[in-house]
């Protein structure tokens, strides 16, 4: 038995080390074992050695054919060898591997096309804003959603009832949440022109601190600090249906004229707005959650869906900096449907061409 | 009051009198229960047909990815499939990626013992929590007993019989992974399109649609969406049941559904209804 | 029937009801169960955020680790309190500065990733197609996202010939989908209710099905 | 000095920062994930400290209330109940067998899953005022949902081919106006990014 153990300890060449990217913490190892020798390993081990002397042995599964070892350190080297058991018997010892160090680049190469991407859209969005300082007008299309938010204020004003403002149910890193926002600024200016009360029941801690200073920048803007009232833009509630029920009740305790939903939304969403509906006040709903869009297009009188979120701030301020980047955002459209089609086109005569990215 | 005024004043009712009529509607099936004539939907049936056509002493993995929050949809479809497998003779090895499916899985199987008689390590296996996700999917594929050294009552792997002649996914007729996330779409990458082997979803009603898109493209062989599956499966297993005379029916999905149905029914009347009050009173303008 | 004796079935049960009767009309029982649930999530929430982020993230690191970069943060927290004096509230713009840096700045590649380059590469057609209804399925994929798009173009006229068409697809497009949406949420949606009314039936109250 | 310290150096953070963590996305140096590391544990730290405004902020909207008598006892449930939740999280603990964990599963479950429920009420109202044959897009909604919401039904499983009709619906023309959808919102967001950092998009320093 111990001979015939013995007899089968095959001391091969050295196992394949590389390192399989650029993050300075990754080494894989092939684990090249002959074929006939894999079915009786029951335990096989990789022994590590670092450049500072340290080794360790780890465990891992017999059937691999490469292991990738993380969490090294791009300023050590570090060499392997193989050991394999049958049941406790070792069959398998390979040599030391060359000591082999993790690269750490500064570009990953993989993900340049995606960097050109991103640049071209910056320098597009960056021309455009550069010939909106020229001060050439641009056209841009009527949205039934945006014009309608001068008419909801208004209505709230005849009315001489609250507008209860939603900043979404996300937080600050989520980009609908700023464009959400950046829309409650400028109905506060307008409401505060009329001195219409608006009610901002927040969600996110951080969303709050946020909304509670546009709201008195917006007043103070139009010169009327004295507008600002603590009590109404507040924190209800961080839970989800906490939070609904809350504004729930809100809407129908104040009989709100006016109700705006911005923002990302869950299922929450028909709560709020089927509610709002109840009460009879005028809705309008922004959201690029595409879960929750059809929900608001039912029940709201104008939805901004999508991209019509984020144009919003610049329809309503009008300021030339702003819509120069919509300009920007429709070219990038026309060039992805350019591309779109051109590769349809090409691969119906069967040219397959990959372009970066697609 | 004509006809064409009743149904118009009927179009402006106030939505208390329909909530009221829901809940109403949704009450009555839940103590009376109608018993709906069940009929297996093409995905549901794709994926019972599978395993009841499968030879005696086939293997099928059910991996328990979900968690109590959407248990009352996807635990039914689990014991009923669990339950089919051992009628059938075939043998269910029970798994899951999420620690919370472990409970709800070995649930799943003390009903099978309890209603059939089905034996442990012989009847079927249960193997329990594997850290890991996507790698634990992928070493299935090269090894079951090295991923899952002991089951989940400690036992070694390699003393189970039933799992002797079980090594990796080419000895294993199907998977299906249980879930109320987007698990099973890693299921479909790595264990369908890797290794090869036959892989079903069994989902929640709201994650459904998330993979109707795998279903046209292949990936899975068939989909349990939501409660209805649910139900569909559970009454396909009462049919089981009562041929071999064994009774012991379950029907909890089945009275849910029920009730569902009809929710959904009376929302399609009250849409009949407000069209024709419209119609109505825009044709008298 | 068998109703329950648990305490704690009875206060799951008188909550439940509680928000029901929101559906009538607001009342006394609701605006109870309402503050009640408000004022449990706020609490839960504080307990929360000082386990899981304030203490891993600032105590941790700060005080028991020593590491004193944590500094930054910490201070750029502390200085969200300065909203209390009106004559530097405005420096809590700082700590806003730095969520908004690194929440753009972290969405922009991911995003470009995720929702441009995938979708619109998973929209190009690329034939042979097994067979005639693959082919019309990808196309419409195709055209609809194509349309789609064209939809959502905001500095052109939309009555122009061409672009009118095309635009009128798309928003055609959007309608079936948000129909479809709508209506594929309502069966999970009566699963949930159907839910809470078996447990008030079923567990609190015990009545069996006949 | 006053814009300085208002307006100039928040804006210079933001286009700093916001540079340097959309750089990090293209940089798989150690360096790179080491500020992508910490940058997430500043923003979970700085964003935790928030939630002591928002404590403020609650407890003062409850507690001025408590002068209106309409509101009073509401107003004082939700001051206790908050209170009551803190000290018991504090003291006794949040393990699975504490009384908060208790309180957590028996009380807020199910006001959570009671709330979420009453989406089965609003879907139907909603349903019934909005599904009308009012124009060509109205009635295309009405149409697509009246389809899928009769197909999900078991009754559904009788009329033939209204399971395959219903995939097919989900899985491609869904699908496509879902894509279109989020294409436009991505340009929207990194149109947005973008402004945020070059400080085009200045709302939140007073415009």
């Amino acid at each position: 038995m111990i001979l015939k153990t013995i007899l089968f300890i095959l001391f091969l060449s050295p196992p394949r080390v590389f390192s399989p990217d650029g993050t300075g913490k990754k080494l894989t190892i092939v684990l090249d074992i002959p074929d006939a020798i894999r079915p009786q390993i029951t335990t096989l081990n990789l022994v590590r050695e670092c450049s500072d002397g340290k080794i360790d042995t780890l465990d891992i599964l017999p059937f691999l054919k490469a292991y990738t070892d993380n969490s090294l350190s791009h300023k050590k080297d570090y060499r392997y060898k193989i050991l394999a058991y049958s049941n406790g018997n070792l069959i398998f010892e390979s040599e030391w591997s060359e000591y082999t160090r993790p690269t750490a680049k500064w570009f990953d190469k993989d993900k340049l096309p995606l960097f050109i991407a991103m640049m071209l859209f910056t320098i597009i969005m960056i021309y455009y804003i550069a010939q909106a300082r020229a001060n050439k007008p641009l056209y841009l299309r009527p949205i039934a959603g945006l014009e309608a938010v001068n008419e909801a204020i208004g209505r709230a004003t005849e009315m001489g009832r609250p507008i209860i403002y939603i900043n979404g149910l996300t937080g600050i890193s989520d980009i609908a949440t700023i464009a959400a926002l950046n829309i409650l600024s400028h109905v506060t200016k307008r409401a505060g022109q009329f001195e219409t009360r608006i009610v901002v029941p927040c969600y996110d801690p951080v969303v709050y601190t946020i909304a509670r200073e546009i709201v008195k920048e917006a007043y103070t803007t139009i010169g009327r600090p004295d507008l600002f009232n603590p009590d109404d833009v507040y924190f209800a509630t961080d839970s989800q249906f906490g939070y609904a029920a809350h504004v729930a009740a809100r809407m129908v305790r104040e009989q709100s004229a006016t109700n705006f939903f911005m923002g990302y939304y869950f299922a929450e969403s028909l709560i709020l707005s089927e509610t709002g509906a109840s009460t009879g006040a005028i809705q309008v709903a922004g959201t690029d959650s595409v879960a929750q869009l059809p929900f608001f297009v039912v029940t709201c009188d104008y939805t901004l869906i999508g991209e019509e979120l984020y144009a919003a701030s610049a329809y309503l301020s009008r300021e030339p900096l702003l819509t120069g980047t919509i300009k920007a955002q429709d070219l990038a459209k026309l060039l992805l449907v350019a591309v779109i089609v051109l590769l349809s086109i090409l691969s119906l005569f069967k040219v397959n061409i990959t372009l970066g990215l697609f | 009051m004509s006809v064409r005024d009743f149904f118009i004043r009927l179009s402006k009712i106030d939505r208390k009198y329909i909530y009221l009529v829901i809940l109403i509607g949704l009450i009555i099936p839940l103590i009376f229960p109608p018993h709906f004539p069940q009929k297996m939907s093409p995905q549901v049936k794709r994926v019972f047909e599978y395993i009841d056509t499968l030879p005696k002493g086939s293997y099928v993995i059910l991996s328990a990815d979900y968690d109590p929050s959407v248990a009352p949809e996807v635990h039914p479809m689990y014991k009923a499939v669990v339950k089919h497998c051992i009628l059938r003779g075939v043998i269910p090895i029970g798994m899951t990626l999420g620690v919370q499916g472990a409970g709800l899985a070995l649930d799943a199987f003390t009903e099978a013992e309890k209603v059939l008689g089905a034996r442990r390590d012989t009847d079927y296996v249960f193997l329990g929590y594997q850290a890991g996700g996507a790698v634990v999917i992928l070493g299935l594929g090269e090894d079951i007993k090295s991923v899952y050294k002991t089951d989940y009552f400690g036992t070694k792997t390699t003393d189970i019989y039933a799992l002797k002649p079980v090594k990796n996914y080419r000895d294993i007729a199907l998977v299906i992974s249980f879930s109320g996330s987007a698990i099973p779409a890693t299921w479909a990458v790595y264990a369908y399109t890797k290794y090869g082997v036959k892989v079903a979803a069994a989902v929640t009603g709201v994650s459904a649609g998330d993979f109707y898109p795998y279903i046209q493209a292949g990936q899975f062989i068939g989909m349990l969406a939501g409660m209805k599956a649910a139900a569909e499966y559970e009454d396909a297993v009462n049919r089981i049941l009562k041929e071999k005379g064994i009774g012991k029916f379950s029907t909890s999905a089945i009275r849910m559904m029920d009730a569902n149905s009809i929710g959904q029914l009376l929302i399609i009347l009250f849409i009949i209804i407000g069209n024709i009050g419209y119609f109505l009173s825009r044709r008298r303008k | 029937m068998h109703i329950s004796t648990n305490l704690w079935i009875w206060i799951q049960a008188l909550l439940t009801l509680a928000i029901f009767t929101f559906l009538y009309k607001d009342n006394p029982l609701f605006r109870m169960a309402e503050h009640l649930f408000v004022g449990l999530a706020t609490g839960y929430g504080l307990v929360v955020v000082y386990k899981n982020a304030f203490y891993p993230n600032v105590w941790v690191p700060l005080f028991q680790e020593k590491q004193f970069i944590f500094i930054i943060p910490f201070v750029l927290g502390l200085l969200y309190l300065t909203s209390a004096f009106p004559k530097i509230s405005y420096m809590i713009r700082w700590p806003m500065a730095v969520l908004l840096g690194i929440g753009s700045g972290l969405s922009i590649p991911l995003t470009i990733q995720t929702y441009i380059i995938e979708q619109s590469k998973s929209s190009i057609l690329r034939p042979p197609y097994s067979n005639l209804i693959s082919w019309i399925n990808a196309l419409i994929l195709f055209v609809g996202v194509v349309s789609v798009l064209v939809y959502f173009y905001f500095s052109i006229p939309h009555d122009r010939p061409g672009v009118k068409q095309i635009s009128k697809v798309g928003l055609f497009l959007l309608m079936l989908g948000f129909g479809a949406s709508f209506g594929y949420t309502v069966m999970a949606r009566f699963s949930l209710l159907v839910g809470r009314l078996d447990f008030l039936l079923n567990k609190w109250l015990g009545i069996r099905p006949f | 000095m006053r814009p300085l310290l208002e307006k100039k150096i928040p804006l210079a953070l933001v286009f700093i920062i916001g540079i340097i963590m959309t750089l990090q996305y293209f940089v798989p140096h150690p360096i790179s994930q080491t500020i992508y590391d910490n940058s997430l544990m500043w923003d979970r730290a700085i964003a935790s400290m928030a939630y002591i405004m928002a404590i403020v902020s609650f407890l003062r909207f409850h507690s001025r209330r408590l002068k209106d008598k309409n509101y009073a006892p509401y107003s004082l449930v939700a001051i206790l109940s908050f209170a009551a939740m803190v000290l018991i999280g504090f003291i006794g603990g949040t393990g699975s067998d504490s009384l908060f964990q208790k309180m957590y599963d028996n009380m807020m479950v199910p006001l959570q899953a009671t709330t979420f429920s009453l989406l089965a009420f609003y879907m139907s109202s909603a349903a019934y005022r909005a599904f009308r044959i009012r124009g060509i897009e109205a009635t295309v909604l009405m149409i697509t949902a009246f389809i899928i919401i009769f197909g999900t039904t078991t009754i559904g499983n009788y009329v033939p081919k209204m399971n395959e009709i219903v995939e097919w619906i989900m899985a491609v023309p869904n699908l496509a106006s879902k894509r279109g959808i989020m294409i436009g919102v991505g340009l929207g967001v990194v149109a947005t990014s973008i402004k945020i950092i070059l400080g085009i998009e200045r709302n939140w320093v007073g415009g």
